[in-house]
């Protein structure tokens, strides 16, 4: 299931997030300062990166809108924004 | 195709919500997808018509006013609601400032977007 | 299509709308064509407005409770967002049912779709 | 008598500012003071006409919309300004969408504001 | 000097109030929330906490808007809101 | 009468109209009648947007910041706000002045007037 997790909702975003085996979490808007301490894979929204000049750490990958929502469409999504 | 339901209640100046809902939503329909957006709350201020903001445009984000990109999403086939009731609480007037592809509507129709599209998100 | 879902309120209740128009919307999606199951959860400030010393009148709250009610919608109060902000079991209102994290994240993770207000 | 100036930066539905720069003006204008607004950002949303919210009325925060308020205050005495770039760049019709005693203005007038009164609240 | 302070404001706020001996904190709208641990007057403004159900402890004192008023003019104000 | 005025900028920059807006005003403030004189002060999420990193262009700033220098204003960035967010001193731009938390204070409270945005 994919988390779209961006602050100030970061706390439920996450300890949701954190009770699935097979979280996808995608960091979005002002989400992408976060570096969160998750197993499971961790996206971050290319364009929201870049703006705002955040060099992310290796186990976190870029992920365009475009790649977003073809994976929305694979498996369910929960917002936090 | 699948569809995608987009909730918006943010206003086009005090987070980047309309923003994100814009290029998920264009995203959405470049990939042949249904895009419907519901706006709700301050979410109804983002597309009126006539926002001019010459003095922020740069290269920044409001280089496109809210207006026009989501005239651009409902040129490319998103069907969108403003909710009636946030409307009339805002002084917004749908028949001059609300573009005419946009539905007035209640919240049966957001009802119904949740029940219709295989993944609703909320912004 | 019937669907199950979330609506987390997640706001301080006063001097903005989200908290009423949250729940307004959670009534109206209950009471829609397709009568989606609702669950309402009161989570990180939206806590203080599930006490019962909070002027629910003046929150506008009773109308969109008693439509919600009438569609079986649920309200669930988040204990550790309760926790962190001091607020003891007995002051939650009686028409909430007070859950532990796990059995938020729990009814998060069953909702086919989930909106944040 | 001394002279209070408003900063008002929020808008009727999104925080409580304009609720607290309504009853801070109030307050001042009862004790013989002057007062003085600027609505800037999104609070030039704030004085519109024409704001209707039933659903909303109970005895709650809109009973009375943020309209009738600051037309209280305007009819009370209040100086008010909307910075004008912020109601162009919301599709804001300042002609028919804001009362007639306020002042379409700009950044210099926000200065003067400061400068001239004995205290200023931001909100 | 009067010390306006309202969440999420509250850490540059109080942080600010306490470097002044004279300082007299307001609390208000969600600010009154908070329980600042901090030397000299603290106030609540009086409706914000009635309409949240808030109980004050003893050492805050309830503040109608008219004497905020006053008091803003008595002495100097920074807004934290 | 010309007075001094501290303009804090509290908010994350990208995405809303605060920081850049808030400039404006600033600068705005300094060129008025009065010529005021004016502090910026980046504080809390607002640090994020004295980074060298970041994209002035696309946050509008170029063109609000020229303004407020032309008119002598000056822009404190806070250091214990940086920390908190692993902001290093590098990273920030030329243009800011970095100050000590008790330096932030100060110059809150020698302004006459305080805006926040």
């Amino acid at each position: 299931m994919i988390y779209l997790v961006d602050k100030p909702h970061e706390d439920i975003g996450l300890r949701t997030a954190r009770g699935d085996p097979e979280a996808i979490v995608v960091l979005i808007q002002d989400g992408v300062f976060l570096d969160p301490d998750i197993e499971g894979t961790v996206y971050a929204v290319e364009r929201d990166t870049e703006v705002r000049g955040v060099t992310l750490p290796p186990e976190i990958e870029p992920i365009t809108y475009g790649e977003l929502v073809d994976l929305v469409f694979e498996t369910e999504v929960k917002t936090f924004l | 195709m699948s569809h995608l339901g987009i909730v918006l209640t943010g206003s086009p100046f005090d987070s980047e919500r309309w923003r994100t809902a814009y290029e998920i939503g264009r995203s959405a329909l470049e990939r042949g997808h249904e895009v419907s957006i519901f706006a709700y709350l301050d979410g109804v201020y983002v597309p009126m018509t006539d926002q001019h903001f010459e003095e922020a445009a740069a290269d920044g984000l409001y280089q496109k006013m809210p207006t026009k990109l989501y005239q651009e999403l409902l040129d490319s086939g998103a069907e969108m609601f403003v909710c009636g009731l946030c409307t009339d609480a805002r002084s917004v007037d749908t028949e001059s400032q609300i573009p005419d592809e946009i539905t007035v509507g209640l919240l049966p129709d957001l009802a119904d977007i949740i029940g219709e599209a295989d993944r609703v998100i909320s912004l | 299509m019937k669907k199950s879902v979330a609506v987390i309120l997640t706001r301080a209740p006063y001097g903005r709308i989200h908290l009423s128009e949250g729940l307004r919307a959670a009534g109206g999606i209950a009471a829609g064509f397709d009568h989606h199951d609702v669950t309402v959860i009161f989570a990180e400030d939206a806590v203080y407005a599930a006490r019962e010393d909070v002027d629910r009148e003046a929150l506008n709250m009773p109308a969109q409770i008693t439509d919600l009610k009438a569609n079986d919608g649920t309200m669930l109060v988040d204990r550790s967002a309760m926790e962190v902000r001091n607020i003891d079991s007995q002051e939650i209102m009686d028409d909430t049912v007070i859950v532990s994290a796990s059995e938020v994240t729990e009814s998060i993770q069953d909702a086919e779709e989930v909106l944040t207000f």
